[in-house]
């Protein structure tokens, strides 16, 4: 949940492999001949996956939390059965499951991976176990949403990395909201944020079917693969494995394990004939992508979005703070003595409380109030709200080193407190308040990145999603490094052209 | 139209008026003269509700400001008093207080715009007008900062006429003018108190005192001590305290 | 490693469980009637441990980096084939290893964890399977250490949450540095950063035995004992695991294992007889020391010292970033075109980077140019570098604010710049920039929990440390948010004093 | 002791002085007059180092300072030259510019103290001595904030005071003082000019610059249109700009 300074910490990491090469992988996956014999000699197969991304796929069972239970544990354990071996288990972040796979941490990863073409061009794919589909789920009150065409024009939540969020995307007018956690799209859902949640059948079958405010819309839509990836050189485990699947699935031995978990449905059928299908993305693509420059490039749209986020939601965010600033710092300056105790506890706090807690209680505190706000409305009210706090200060400064007799001289002439403050007073403050205003604004890029805890996807969740997907943390993370220096530099250009402008005629009276 | 009843005005503990009492009719002219530290400046700000004070009362047209140790002083009411008295009395500092981010038209245009709700156009007109009277047209898109001395002087006394006050309280406003400066303020003022605008001066200039005011008021330590026409008080004072200060000026 | 927001996160965790409750576990341990009935009749027993927590217990194994292998491993191995069950692992972050053990996550908890009145408190534990030692390590060039007694006004290196860090600490003039993880104690102590490391025996014998730069030093002081830990109620499996213990003593299992690893030495042959030494912890302090407010209290004195670092790390860096922040602002207002240069691009990339990546550079990237920093250097450095960057712009605006009047009559009174500056200019300019240093000084609170990445113990870490032992994330945390908040209310408030102070009989000439 | 040849004065492309000369020997009281925005402030800037000038040159006592388009301009000596001309050539601005943050006392013994090396002591017993001359002991300890217009500038007149140098350049001394605190101004600038000092004072009193100067300089839209001593300049100017300009002083 931390995505704050996961970007520098592998940055700093990557830093540290380059500078002492003690830190280097102490082995890697291409000292094995063939993962295959070491399986059947060890008698171990290791599997990664992550119970965090929770049910059906792998998670502990409530009633027995020891224990890991769901279909994918099933399938591996039949697999290993057929294998003739035991299953280690290994934990691994969904995030890095890829890319701890080719380190070597397991022999095999199995946890609702989708083919697509980027994973084809990292790892290996069997054949597919699951032809997964997408279900799109709406509130049971809600009648508008009865087909995948429904969608358009409303906000639609789904998870990262998935191809849910993909087909979402290509339709282009819908608002998609994308969250980390299988449990808080259901309840953004349920608390109106969202219209509907569209994701993986299986997710949808296990959190909303139970759910009675919640429904399955109509049938599912799209469809995919879930496959096994294996590490690109074990070629030999790879045919084992299909061997295995094709038994599996010839014995009804895979159906009895999807309908025992409420997956089974026609789409499995093709499971028989999938083979063409997936010849097309392990064959063809790799010789036109396989060289990183293209990779690298592919992404930056995606990247640039998520800076766009952070820009948006910095900017709005920014706006807030220096309304409200402003209006906190008058109180304290101006008010009676009610205003100005209001408007320095208001400071106080804020100041002295940590952003994150401010988060959560606006996101998941204020609907038990009534009042339910999206997540892009309660990041910006959030930032906005803790660095008005702080602008409030730098505004009082300002104002206070004004002259004393612009004040008199402009009272002197009828004009009322407030048309002083606006025509004489403000106009001089904010010279003097442009550069701590610039640092704070500088600073919030990168605390902004703190939103990424409700569900928004801005530069550096961007970041953590796409180096996962490619595996290419270093470019990445230069790139993105590089697309934050990119915004605060013109703002602090702009800032300071700003001032002088202020200053040109100002022999400072 | 100016009435200043039993000031009292203290800074810390140190009393400056001590119970001074002033009147001051429609359409006159008062100098307000003394030595330096006399209380002529702080006068002036009491008048226009930019000092508070302890007891007494400033009252302009009926519009009645008490001082706030007084049984009538009303806190909730003083700043709507305030607002109308500045409405119908104008200021000139003697540190001008131009504003540094204006223009010298837009300082003297502000004002008329956004308090008395004139057209841009026709406040520039007047503006300008102004600006010719002393001598600034020229300058008019220059800012405050661009400016001598005397040319901010100036513009000054030009921003507060902007505002057709009823009366004006100047403080020391020739301090930075050449002689023919003072002499065409002279002229500018005297214009103004045929048009009927009431007008205090504080100034140490004498000869501008004699020549401009109806009345002539000798500050000394915070008192009165003496009072009445410029010939009556150049030509013959009657304290000895006046008798010395006017020495060099009448030599 | 990242600590920044780990307190504020489970805060928001808590508050999140007190808003709905829909958060609250699934299940909770007190659900089992008898683990061990689960345990035979699942076929399963699920072990949690650390995987990164490292060599000689519980790793990957290098050459096979899908096995894990360990001394531990062995042993589980070993009781799992005496109980006739599987082995299931679960890997589990070291921190929080007993926490997911009471929620029920796993059946043991078995991973190098000392016995100690803390922990016999919350968890169940089995006889001793090993006694351990602290092993002195000290530089084969460095003769002066030979005892522990000579460890005396050393610089030493422990990990946290061990009782060589206890030792060390009741030995009062020793100066502790905690770490994390075990490698980096041990590359300080090569760098000169440290004197000595004392640590637990395996650690020692794994890491540091191999290095010809390091050598053991002298014979092992201190004892204690690893123990299984299970759930409080779980008195049958602890029975069982005892006799299980017992069994591979006496078939002398245990000492072949540890013979193997480097582990056996006399020091075991106590774990025959350890028993009334175990009933010391197990039985007497619960009826003291159970009750939570003399546990809470207890903590205070080392958040207390967690505080006292956080303050003393944030003033020093604070003192830093004003002088250099003045330096530069300097250096841009009056200084030719290279100094403007320079500072305007120090303050860019200053601003414009991220604190976390300096902070890297600083301590781990430094050495490699020769200049070893202790941490705490490079903590003051690395803040008090980046603050400066903001103070920088701060004093300009304040310097700037002051009327140039004031500069013109003090060069006509034949001051120099430099007088003037310090006399006239800077007195004046203060009084602007107090509200937004202010601003930044409560930021560089929070912020200096980023140090912790350099094996500095202040108060997050101190907090998530205490948390970790106690499990009482919540009382811990709430005295946290309050320490850190009676560290910027005071400062808020005496900085307006002295605010005031400064305008008292300035009206703005 | 000063020495102004062609100098060179442009604001953007207006240019103010277009090759003024002026020669001001050492204990010599020179009066500069003019109209407002003459450039006499300008002027007394540029001889002290405040103001940058195109061309020509200032010189004190040896000490040359060039325009900045110049040939023999120097950027690295500039600094060391103005410094030396700043020990020479004290100065009082129009607008005093007292350090709001230190009491009178304060403002008038920093730059002994800190410049000078002179003893706290000392420099406090001659500060007291000067605030005693502009009739400012009691004032000692209070702050410029809480100062009349007029006790801020004779305060601004001891403080440069205090730097004893040999000459001093007063902007317009007595704008904010009364007629008796001009006779003391008077008497302190004279006694100075016994003490040897040389006094450049730009001022509009011209019955200030009569009584005290040595010779009168008058400025006209930045160009020296009459010079001489004040008896001839007073009492028979031969230019009808300067003829003009005293006829209300003459009057
Ligand atoms: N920074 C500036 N930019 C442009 N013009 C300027 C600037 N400073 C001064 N001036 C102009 O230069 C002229 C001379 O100014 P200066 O202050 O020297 O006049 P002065 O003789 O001292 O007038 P006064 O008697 O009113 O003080 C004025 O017309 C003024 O407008
Ligand atoms: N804020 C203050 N605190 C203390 N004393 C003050 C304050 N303001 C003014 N005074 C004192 O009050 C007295 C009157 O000041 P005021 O400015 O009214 O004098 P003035 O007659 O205008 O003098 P000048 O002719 O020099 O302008 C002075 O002695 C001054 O020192
Ligand atoms: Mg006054
Ligand atoms: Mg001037």
């Amino acid at each position: 949940m931390v995505m704050k300074y996961r970007i520098f910490i592998i940055l700093g990491m990557i830093l540290q492999i380059f500078i002492s090469s003690e830190y280097l992988p102490k082995s890697d996956a291409f000292a094995y001949q063939d993962t295959l014999d070491k399986i059947k000699s060890r008698g171990v197969i290791t599997w990664g996956f992550d119970a965090e991304g929770g049910a059906p796929y792998v998670f502990h069972d409530p009633a027995h939390p020891a224990k890991l239970i769901g279909f994918e544990v099933e399938i591996v354990e039949a697999i290993a059965r057929e294998l003739g071996v035991k299953v280690q288990f290994f934990q691994n972040a969904w995030d890095s499951i890829l890319l701890s796979l080719r380190r070597g941490d397991f022999d095999i990863a199995l946890n609702g991976i989708e083919i697509t073409p980027e994973r084809v061009q990292t790892a290996l794919f069997t054949r597919p176990y699951y032809a997964y589909t997408e279900q799109i789920v709406a509130r049971a009150s809600d009648n508008r949403i009865n087909r995948l065409e429904d969608l358009h024009g409303k906000k639609v939540g789904t998870l990262y990395n998935t191809e849910a969020k993909r087909l979402l995307e290509e339709m282009g007018d819908v608002a998609v909201s994308i969250y980390s956690g299988q449990v808080e799209p259901f309840k953004d859902l349920s608390l109106n944020r969202i219209d509907a949640v569209l994701v993986d059948l299986p997710i949808a079958a296990y959190y909303a079917m139970p759910n009675p405010q919640l429904r399955m819309v109509g049938s599912p839509v799209g469809e995919g693969y879930y496959g096994i990836a294996l590490r690109k050189e074990d070629t030999a485990l790879a045919e084992e494995l299909n061997k295995i699947t094709e038994k599996l699935l010839r014995t009804g031995e895979l159906k009895r394990i999807y309908s025992r978990w409420g997956l089974w449905n026609v789409a499995q059928e093709k499971l028989f004939f999938h083979e063409g299908l997936l010849q097309q993305y392990t064959e063809s693509p790799p010789s036109v992508s396989e060289t990183m420059p293209v990779g690298v490039t592919r992404f930056l749209p995606t990247l640039f979005k998520g800076a766009l986020v952070t820009i948006g939601i910095s900017l709005l965010s920014m706006m807030l703070a220096v309304t409200l600033g402003l209006l906190l710092a008058i109180m304290r300056l101006y008010g009676n003595k009610w205003f100005q105790m209001i408007s320095t506890a208001y400071i106080e706090i804020y100041r002295g409380t940590p952003l994150l807690i401010q988060l959560y209680i606006l996101y998941y505190g204020m609907p038990n109030i009534g009042v339910s706000l999206s997540a892009f409305a309660a990041a910006i009210l959030g930032l906005g709200m803790n660095y008005a706090a702080y602008e409030a200060e730098i505004y009082r400064a300002g104002i206070q080193a004004i002259h004393k007799g612009q004040t008199e001289a402009a009272l002197s002439l009828g004009m009322s407190r407030r048309l002083t403050l606006k025509r004489v007073i403000l106009p001089q403050a904010l010279r003097i308040a442009i550069p701590p205003m610039t640092n704070d604004f500088i600073a919030l890029f990168k605390d902004s990145s703190l939103v990424s805890v409700i569900a928004i996807t801005e530069l550096t969740k961007s970041y953590g999603i796409l180096a996962a997907a490619s595996m290419d943390f270093f470019k990445l993370g230069i790139i993105t490094a590089l697309l934050y220096f990119g915004m605060s530099y013109p703002l602090s250009r702009y800032a300071r052209k700003w001032e002088k402008k202020l200053t040109s005629h100002d022999r400072n009276l | 139209m100016i009435e200043i009843c039993n000031l009292l005005k203290e800074y810390g503990r140190q009393p400056l008026f001590k119970g001074l009492n002033l009147n001051i009719s429609k359409g006159s002219v008062v100098a307000i003269i003394g030595p330096s530290g006399s209380g002529k400046s702080t006068l002036l700000r009491c008048m226009n509700g930019l000092e508070a004070f302890q007891r007494g009362c400033v009252s302009v047209e009926g519009h009645k400001l008490y001082g706030v140790l007084e049984r009538d002083y009303n806190k909730g009411q003083e700043s709507i008093i305030i607002k109308n008295i500045r409405r119908k009395v104008g200021m000139v500092f003697q540190q001008f207080h131009l504003f540094p981010h204006m223009s010298v038209l837009h300082n003297i245009t502000t004002a008329p715009i956004h308090v008395l709700g004139i057209q841009r156009a026709e406040a520039e007109t007047d503006a300008i007008s102004l600006l010719r009277k002393v001598h600034l047209e020229e300058k008019a898109q220059k800012y405050p900062g661009q400016l001598s001395g005397g040319e901010q002087q100036r513009v000054a006394i030009a921003r507060a006429l902007a505002m057709k006050p009823e009366a004006i309280l100047f403080d020391e406003p020739t301090s930075s003018l050449d002689p023919e400066m003072i002499e065409e303020v002279l002229q500018v003022i005297k214009g103004l108190v045929l048009e009927g605008m009431t007008t205090v001066i504080a100034t140490h200039e004498m000869a501008f005192a004699r020549d401009v005011s109806t009345h002539v008021v000798f500050l000394d330590k915070g008192e009165i001590v003496e009072q009445g026409s410029p010939k009556a008080i150049f030509s013959n004072p009657q304290n000895d305290r006046m008798k010395a200060f006017l020495s060099r000026f009448m030599k």
